[in-house]
């Protein structure tokens, strides 16, 4: 694996394995770069990881020409050329895109930011990601969320941030990223969390006979 | 000090009057007696009418209040003294709060002071003829990190120095004292040692209260409860009375110790104070056969626990997180309060919550009390008494009596003045407040 | 086996059991048989078994008084749970069933004995005896505690889920008697979603037991309930508490697999029906088992078909009591004698060894019985809308305590007998009233009008003249009362306190009033002066498991976690933090890091990405030292101070490039620096050009420490020249480590040596801690743990923020004063600390390095400096034995006096003996020239 | 628990929310006297009535917002975003860790 070059020694090939901060059981294959479970569940109510996925924060002033371009305010997500965009806070937003794209978005977004103070840093590795889908999905939920998950108050595409089992963690009831028609969240959170907050939600989704599932690749990306 | 305004009550002390017609006698035997003959015990306390003037006037019918009045007439000998509370007797903290009596605390000054009490809760039952019931059943402080552990040996080596018996000692020693205590290195939470304290324990609150206020009226104080202070009178800096919803009172000395309420009673006189007040919370279960016998508490989990004679347990925890001045609780303390509990003591999952309560706490920045003098002459305070003053009564009682009778401010609470905020003298409390009060 | 059903009655119309499915029981150590449907006390009593408990106090026999929840006698330990209340929890086969507070058996026991002294042992006795010896006084107390009430808590984890849930609902209804029924039918019908909440097994409250005609009223009702999808119904769950804002509390028991659920709900509108609890009549005898409340006999008869008596006197001041005795006639109990409260009748007094024989009338007359059914009055159980703000009022004519409805905020709102009476037609009405009305408050709308609920006329009916307990559980009398009211105990709270009356497991719902109504006869003051006293959640006990549900506490890891697990790494939580102490010996890794080179995890580090114009100036703000001149490519060690000038804070910043900077700061401080950041630019400098982003766990965060740490670097990191000269100390460049792009390396040391602190792509962080361990392999490479660390901070005399400092220490104190840069224009703390500079410096604590004269001692930390007589001149912050020396390094908070070095101070060890050490020149021990760390 | 009406996220849980403290205007560092300054850090009207306070929204926004409260009924009839009033003497930050937080309110 050495090789000598006078008499500093460089890698001859490094080949970069990314991991999950969720480890979802089942056998294990490296797809995009990343080492994750190829386990797929068909049970009523499922807890996927989708860490692999590209996350990219943006920071801008709310009212400016970088809003105005993405155009998704607070509280609100809208998917748009594959890209998941969510309002995640005033003047912040949480960019959702396919395995590796991190870089392209961020490049994007400061091209949209048309001479405004804008920051957009890659957090791909930063957070964890997972998405619960079912039917019963907004009354597992409701286990360890406040926040009022019926329909008239959190419609599809809705996003916010606030604690779930304690942990601080961006929602986005994103039906259609799920496309099974069933009610799905996305679940974003601090990756040195992840393991715990998905092990909370599958305690939560126990009486729903909730199931782990590793990482799809849906939607577009997110 | 001559020229104090409060020498001016001091010379006015009259020789003590201990021959006066003292309380009936409680003994083992008297109650047989009655028992058997049928008769009746005579009043504890009455309901004198209000006078329209007094030689010092205390708000407060709390221990701090009661103490000040009883140590005046015992120890001084001033007896023209009125007692003023807006509800009963301990209607406040003094009758609401979980009775932990320690002296480990970290500073000398902070030490010597809480010594000073526990010697008079020692003896206080004799002193009053009322059984206060101290138990001192020991006192645990776990520690479950070690920087906590750090804070629990640096307490316990200060304690030491002053003659206090404290240790750190082990979770196999813990396991004997506590044998439900989950020892096990598993735990979220474990326990990697603790601050004993033998001489740490539970005094029966009530009994404290209404012993202060019996022997007290029996040497001539006036306790009012249902008397509200709604302004307090001052010219040229000094007090000279106070309004009342039952009339007014005219007195050269007023003492404000009415803890959670004191910023509102200061601002009647013009003295503004560093207090914030927050309601502290504590609950109890329903009775259970004895099996927790010393007081336990866990600083990084925010409870404390001890087991009653009658076989409840009564918890408390720290402050609620925003100030308020509401006493309803809420759903949130028990809740985190027995997710806390359960870590520590994981069997007892079936004991239910019987009832919960809230209390005041005037909390200081330095989680320290403010005794002594203000800007306005003749008005003193004695508050600042935060989730930790209960086990102070006697020793704020004492001296705050010697500060009224004398003009002088006695040197066991003068590290506690209120001028030490503007000048930036904050008592190091705070540097355990990380660990303990 | 006992239980031929001797006492079950023939069916009853609405009864509970269902006699096809007999269960098995062990009661006292003996098995019993009772029917599916029934209660403990239900199956036991069919079982010929009438007494369940002994008294707190005198240790009399208990049985049945009120058949509920609140039942004071029927109160059983069930298998390892304790304090069951047998007369509301339902039989499973199988229960072994106890009697509690009886030793060593219920029928004989010795404390009975205490019935005979009672008369010594008035209310607050043990106020006025015990004082003298004092010394005597732990024994007493031992004494006393042996008769602490209640069952007996288990050593062995319960077993079982404890569940959560929040619920958003536009109207809480609390009670499903017929009002309560009503009310969320005709709140449903206003379009609003319902939660209905009923604490016994099924819906109905009084119409269960009433009757036929009242059965198919319930029917009705039901089915309403039933044909409205917006009404979720929760029964055997009780309504435990109302709070600010109403959030409500509803305790679900054995739900969806979990022991208890307690369900926290937002509720629009709260509606208390909690219908009216019988009150008990205060007479000598009145607690012998055989002396029963009338709705206790009905429920028995109608809900459980047992028979309570034979032989029975009925004591009636309403249409109960009078319904009472016609069931009691109607199952054949001979009912000798029907007295009529209304008529001014009553008893005197019932007695009987161990159990009712006979009833004692006011004119002497004697009438053996087994039965004494009383029916005096109710109590109104106000206690959620207390808890909503309204205090309870006296009502002459009702006799009993009412809503005052001052106070109430308008989103809740009560109906139904705790209102007032009347037919159950009257009580749907005015249900369905409030229901219409929660559903407008509901939805923001005004609302109609409600009808009004007459109180209907009950005569004021206490207690007999004869003294009875006032307080079952607590055994305080009414001659308590009175005695405490004489001692000047004479307010409704002071003598609660004094007599324990209200205190025990019912909280007053059966007590309060019989209480106060004694205390207005001893004081002669009215009971609407009197009052109640304070009514406080929960409404029934709830457990600790429920209260404490699942336990969510978060945790968090590295990357690198599982690694360290599989490498034996000893865990230490750090806040929440999961992170390796040491893998083997602590000193030996250490000791590898001065020789050869040393990898540890460091990503709970804080790290805050800030980008913008402005960040030199909010590093300028926060720190206290000067940050405008900051290179692109280098770091710096910055130090933070609260307001106060007390030290918050310290760590490195690197300045990545124009406008991109990454902080770092200690793990614990990390959540409170980003808070303290985002302060100052939202609320005092909201002009300023910066992002904060937390990018703590973006990173992996490695440092590899050594001599032979930059030979370890060459061999991953791609891109970037290492030599000394281009990439120095305190220098911060970006690259390519083991393949993997942009990672940030600056180079620092908190260990003293040559090191390189990296922070990867976290996806990536074990890839790359996995390259640096095998491309060191061959350099003696090896872990180490936060204890090496430690060890090698402290040889080189590095601080750690809340360990050598304390809440009051300034900066100065931590000699950092040179640091502060008071020609700033302004940064946190500033005017302190140029006063403390100014005034305070002399006689301020100062950290000083104190090495022991003997070699081989290491006083631990805490312990403290003193003089020759006991006086305090600091403490020991942090001690270790240097592997690198061979001899005790300690760090102190000394006083200034003996602060100088080459002073030599006496330190008192935990153990009570005491060593000498001297203060040192430097804070480091190791390299205080820094020569290491710049190689 | 008490709701906050948060300007940005709409109402929540309090336990969402960091209490920051009754607004307390920060004095021109170069010009205050230590007196004035201690106000600052220290000194508090503590009312038992309507109080002007800061709270963060930790667990949501992330934002200062400006809250109107009343002590007595915890009953709130405003919450704005927050003005320019400066960061507070962050009662809770000079001592933290173990050795500093906030677990002093906790113990009798
Ligand atoms: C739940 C809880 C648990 C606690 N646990 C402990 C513990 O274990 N150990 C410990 O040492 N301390 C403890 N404390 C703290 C302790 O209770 C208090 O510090 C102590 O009781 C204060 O006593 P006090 O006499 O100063 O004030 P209080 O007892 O509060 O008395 C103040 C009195 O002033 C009256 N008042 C207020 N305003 C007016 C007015 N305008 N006019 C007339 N009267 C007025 C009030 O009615 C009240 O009765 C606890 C506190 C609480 C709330
Ligand atoms: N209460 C009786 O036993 C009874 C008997 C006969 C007639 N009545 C008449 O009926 C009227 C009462 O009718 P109603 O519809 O108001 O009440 P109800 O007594 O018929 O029903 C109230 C129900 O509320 C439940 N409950 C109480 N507090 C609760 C809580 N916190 N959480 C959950 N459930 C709770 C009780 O278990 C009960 O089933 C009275 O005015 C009285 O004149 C009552
Ligand atoms: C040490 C202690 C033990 C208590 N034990 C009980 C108890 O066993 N039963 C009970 O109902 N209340 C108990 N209380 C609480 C009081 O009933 C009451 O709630 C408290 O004094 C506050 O008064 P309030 O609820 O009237 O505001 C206890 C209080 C304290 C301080
Ligand atoms: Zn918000």
């Amino acid at each position: 694996m050495w090789t000598r070059k006078g008499c500093v020694c460089v890698p001859e090939t490094w080949t970069p394995v990314a991991r999950s901060a969720i480890t979802v059981p089942g056998p294990r294959s490296v797809v995009d770069g990343w080492e994750v479970s190829t386990r797929r569940s068909s049970a009523a109510l499922r807890l996927s990881d989708a860490s692999p996925l590209a996350k990219v924060s943006v920071r801008a002033d709310p009212d400016g020409a970088l809003a105005h371009a993405l155009g998704v305010r607070f509280r609100s997500s809208h998917r748009r050329d594959g890209i998941l965009v969510v309002g995640s806070g005033p003047g912040e937003w949480l960019l959702v895109g396919g395995v590796g794209a991190a870089h392209q978005i961020a490049e994007q977004v400061r091209g949209l930011a048309a001479g405004d103070f804008v920051t957009a840093i890659d957090v791909t590795h930063g957070r964890a990601l997972m998405r619960l889908t079912g039917r019963d999905a907004s009354r597992a939920l409701s286990k360890v969320c406040a926040v009022d998950l019926s329909d008239a108050v959190t419609p599809e595409g809705a996003a916010f941030r606030t604690s779930v089992a304690k942990l601080t963690t961006d929602v986005v009831r994103d039906d259609a990223g799920a496309g099974t028609g069933e009610p799905s969240y996305l679940l974003h959170c601090e990756r040195s969390s992840g393991q715990y907050l998905f092990e909370c939600l599958l305690d939560a989704g126990m009486e729903f006979g909730v199931e782990p599932s590793g990482p799809t690749v849906d939607g577009g990306g997110a | 000090m001559n020229d104090s305004p409060l020498s001016v009550v001091g010379r006015r002390v009259r020789s003590l009057r201990s021959a006066r017609r003292g309380p009936a006698r409680y003994s083992a035997f008297d109650l047989v007696r009655r028992g058997a003959l049928g008769k009746d015990w005579p009043r504890s306390f009455t309901q004198p009418d209000l006078k329209s003037s007094y030689d010092a006037v205390i708000i407060g019918a709390g221990v701090h209040g009661l103490a000040t009045a009883y140590y005046l007439a015992a120890n001084h000998g001033m007896t023209n003294v009125a007692v003023l509370d807006k509800a009963y007797i301990g209607g406040g903290g003094s009758g609401r709060n979980t009775a932990i009596v320690r002296s480990n605390y970290l500073t000398p000054e902070g030490v010597r002071f809480y010594d000073r009490s526990v010697k008079l809760y020692e003896n206080l039952a004799v002193d009053l003829n009322y059984n206060v019931m101290f138990s001192q059943r020991g006192h645990l402080t776990l520690a479950h990190n070690d920087s906590s552990l750090r804070t629990m040996r640096w307490r316990a080596e200060v304690n030491k120095l002053q003659g206090i018996d404290s240790e750190v000692i082990g979770p196999d020693h813990i396991s004997k004292l506590v044998p439900y205590l989950d020892v096990s290195p598993e735990a979220r939470y474990p326990v990697l040692g603790a601050l004993y304290h033998p001489p740490g324990g539970t005094i029966r609150h009530d009994a404290v209260n209404w012993g202060y206020a019996r022997a007290a009226e029996h040497m001539g104080v006036h306790i009012h409860q249902y008397t509200e202070v709604t302004a307090i009178h001052v010219e040229a800096d000094r007090v000279t009375g106070v309004s009342t919803n039952r009339g007014d009172i005219s007195a050269p000395v007023v003492v404000n110790c009415t803890a959670g309420w004191a910023s509102t009673v200061c601002d009647l006189a013009g003295v503004r104070l560093p207090l914030i007040t927050h309601p502290l919370q504590a609950a109890v279960t329903e009775p259970v056969k004895m099996f927790l016998h010393a007081v336990v508490v866990s600083g990084s989990l925010h409870v404390y626990v001890s087991q009653t004679d009658r076989g409840e347990l009564v918890f408390g925890a720290s402050v609620d997180p925003y100030p308020s001045y509401s006493m309803r609780g809420s759903l949130e303390f028990t809740e985190e309060l027995a997710g806390h509990v359960l870590e520590l003591m994981p069997s007892i999952a079936k004991l239910r919550v019987l009832r919960q309560w809230a209390g005041l706490c005037d909390m200081t920045p330095d989680y320290s009390p403010i005794m002594g003098v203000t800007p306005v002459d003749g008005f003193l305070l004695d508050v600042g008494w935060g989730t930790y003053g209960y086990k102070a009564g006697p020793v704020a009682g004492e001296a705050m009596a010697e500060l009224v009778a004398t003009g002088k401010t006695p040197e066991i609470i003068s590290s506690f003045d209120l001028a030490r905020f503007a000048e930036g003298r904050l008592v190091g409390e705070k540097g355990a407040a990380a660990v303990g009060h | 086996m006992i239980g031929t059903a001797s006492r079950r009655l023939p069916a009853q119309t609405g009864e509970l059991v269902d006699r096809s499915r007999p269960l098995t029981f062990r009661w006292d150590g003996r098995d019993y048989e009772g029917l599916q449907g029934d209660t403990i006390v239900s199956a036991l009593l069919a079982g010929g078994v009438d007494v369940f408990s002994r008294s707190f106090k005198y240790s009399r026999p208990r049985g049945v008084l009120s058949a509920t929840f609140v039942d004071p006698g029927c109160t059983v330990q069930v298998d390892a749970e304790p304090n069951v209340r047998a007369a509301h929890r339902r039989l499973a086969a199988g229960m072994d069933v106890r009697p509690q507070n009886v030793w060593p058996s219920l029928r004989f026991d010795v404390k009975a004995a205490n019935g005979l002294v009672g008369r010594f042992l008035t209310a607050g006795f043990y106020y006025k005896t015990f004082i003298k010896p004092q010394r005597l006084w732990p024994a007493y107390q031992q004494v006393l505690s042996r008769f602490a009430s209640g069952g007996v808590t288990s050593r062995q984890n319960v077993h079982g889920y404890y569940d959560k849930r929040y619920v958003h609902v536009d109207v809480v209804v609390a009670g499903a008697g017929p009002a309560g029924l009503a009310a969320a039918v005709a709140a449903a019908d206003a379009g609003c979603s319902v939660l209905l909440v009923e604490e016994e097994y099924e819906l109905g409250g009084h119409l269960r037991y009433s009757g036929e005609a009242s059965l198919s009223m319930l029917s009705e009702l039901r089915a309403q309930v039933a044909a409205r999808p917006s009404i979720e119904v929760m029964t055997d769950s009780v309504v435990t508490g109302r709070y600010d804002d109403n959030w409500v509390a509803v305790m679900q028991r054995d739900v969806g697999g979990a022991i208890e659920r307690l369900v926290k709900v937002r509720a629009g509108v709260l509606v208390a029906a909690p219908g009216l609890i019988e009150r008990p009549y205060v007479f000598a005898g009145n607690d012998l088992p055989g002396v029963m409340l009338s709705t206790a006999v009905r429920r028995l008869i109608n809900l459980y078909a047992v028979k309570p008596g034979e032989r029975a006197v009925v004591l009636t001041a309403n249409a109960d009591g009078d319904a009472a005795a016609a069931d009691l006639t109607r199952v054949g109990v001979d009912v000798v004698r029907v007295l009529d409260g209304r008529a001014g009748e009553t008893i005197r007094r019932a007695t009987g060894r161990g159990r009712l024989q006979a009833v004692e009338l006011e004119d002497g007359t004697v009438l053996p019985a087994d039965l004494l059914v009383t029916a005096t009055g109710w109590t109104a159980p106000t206690s959620l809308i207390n808890m909503a703000g309204d205090r309870p009022v006296w009502n002459p004519t009702a006799a009993r305590f009412v809503p005052s409805g001052d106070g109430l905020p308008p989103t809740v709102l009560a109906t139904g007998g705790l209102v007032g009476d009347g037919s159950t037609e009257e009580l749907i009405a005015h249900g369905r009233a409030v229901g219409a009305l929660a559903g407008d408050r509901a939805e923001g709308r005004a609302g109609g009008s409600v009808p009004e609920l007459a109180g209907e006329p009950h005569p004021a009916m206490f207690r007999a003249s004869t003294h009875g307990f006032v307080d079952f559980s607590e055994d305080v009398s009414s001659k308590d009362v009175v005695a405490a009211a004489k001692e000047g105990y004479d307010s409704s709270e002071l003598v609660k306190r004094f007599t324990t009356a209200t205190m025990g497991p019912s909280q007053g719902k059966l007590e309060t009033i019989n209480t106060i109504a004694v205390l207005s006869e001893a004081t002669g003051r009215g009971i609407e002066d009197l009052g109640t006293t304070v009514w406080r959640p929960p409404y029934a006990p709830i457990s600790l498991g429920a209260l404490a549900g699942r336990v969510f506490e978060p945790t968090r890891v590295s990357p690198m976690q599982s690694w360290h697990e599989e490498h034996g790494a000893v865990p230490l939580l750090a806040g929440q933090w999961i992170r390796p102490d040491h893998y083997g010996a602590a000193a030996e890794e250490a000791r590898n890091v001065r020789e050869n080179v040393g990898i540890i995890d460091v990503t709970p580090l804080g790290k805050l990405a800030l980008s913008g114009p402005d960040v030199p100036k909010l590093l300028n703000l926060v720190y206290v030292n000067k940050w405008s001149k900051l290179a692109v490519g280098s770091v710096r060690y910055g130090v933070m101070c609260a307001e106060d000038g007390v030290v918050m804070d310290d760590g490195v910043t690197g300045r990545l490039d124009e406008h991109r900077y990454l902080m770092s700061t200690t793990s614990s401080g990390a959540a409170t620096v980003w808070e303290w950041l985002e302060n100052w630019l939202q609320t005092a400098h909201t002009d300023w050009q910066v992002h904060v982003t937390p990018v703590t766990t973006a990173y992996a965060s490695i440092n590899v420490a050594g001599p032979k740490s930059r030979q370890l670097m060459q061999r991953v990191v791609e891109g970037v020249d290492l030599s000394t000269e281009a990439f120095g100390y305190m220098k911060v460049r970006q690259g390519r480590i083991a393949g993997v792009d942009d990672c940030v390396m600056w180079r620092i040391g908190f260990t003293g040596e040559l090191s390189y602190e990296m922070h990867v792509p976290a996806s990536y962080g074990l890839h790359v801690w996995e390259a640096l361990l095998e491309a060191g392999d061959d350099l003696g490479i090896q872990a180490f743990g936060v204890e090496a660390q430690r060890i090698l901070r402290l040889e080189k005399g590095h601080l750690i923020v809340a360990q050598d400092t304390d809440g009051l220490t300034r900066a100065h104190s931590a000699g950092l004063g040179g640091m502060v840069k008071l020609d700033k224009d302004d940064f946190a703390g500033k005017p302190e600390l140029a006063w403390h500079e100014r005034d305070a410096l002399a006689t301020a604590p100062r950290l000083v390095a104190l090495q022991p004269e003997d070699p081989s001692a290491v006083p631990p930390e805490a312990s403290q400096i003193i003089t020759a007589d006991g006086g305090i001149l600091g403490r020991i912050t942090s001690s270790r034995m240097s592997p690198t020396l061979g001899h005790g390094i300690c760090l102190a908070q000394v006083d200034p006096a003996v602060a100088a070095p080459g002073t030599v101070v006496t330190i008192r060890l935990p153990s009570g003996s005491d060593i000498t050490a001297t203060v040192r020149e430097d804070l480091a021990f190791v390299d205080p020239e820094g020569v290491r760390l710049r190689a | 628990m008490i709701r906050i009406p948060c300007p940005h996220c709409s109402a929540r849980n309090s336990a969402e929310f960091r209490h920051v403290g009754e607004a307390a205007p920060r004095p021109d560092p170069s010009t205050a006297t230590p007196e004035q300054w201690r106000v600052y850090l220290y000194e508090r009207s503590n009312p038992a009535g309507w109080t002007t306070e800061t709270w963060f929204h930790t667990m949501g926004c992330r934002r200062f917002i400006s809250v109107e409260r009343h002590t007595v009924t915890n009953e709130i009839r405003s919450a704005r975003p927050v003005g320019s009033t400066g960061p507070g003497p962050a009662e809770a930050l000079s001592a933290r860790g173990d050795a500093g937080s906030p677990d002093a309110g906790g113990q009798a």
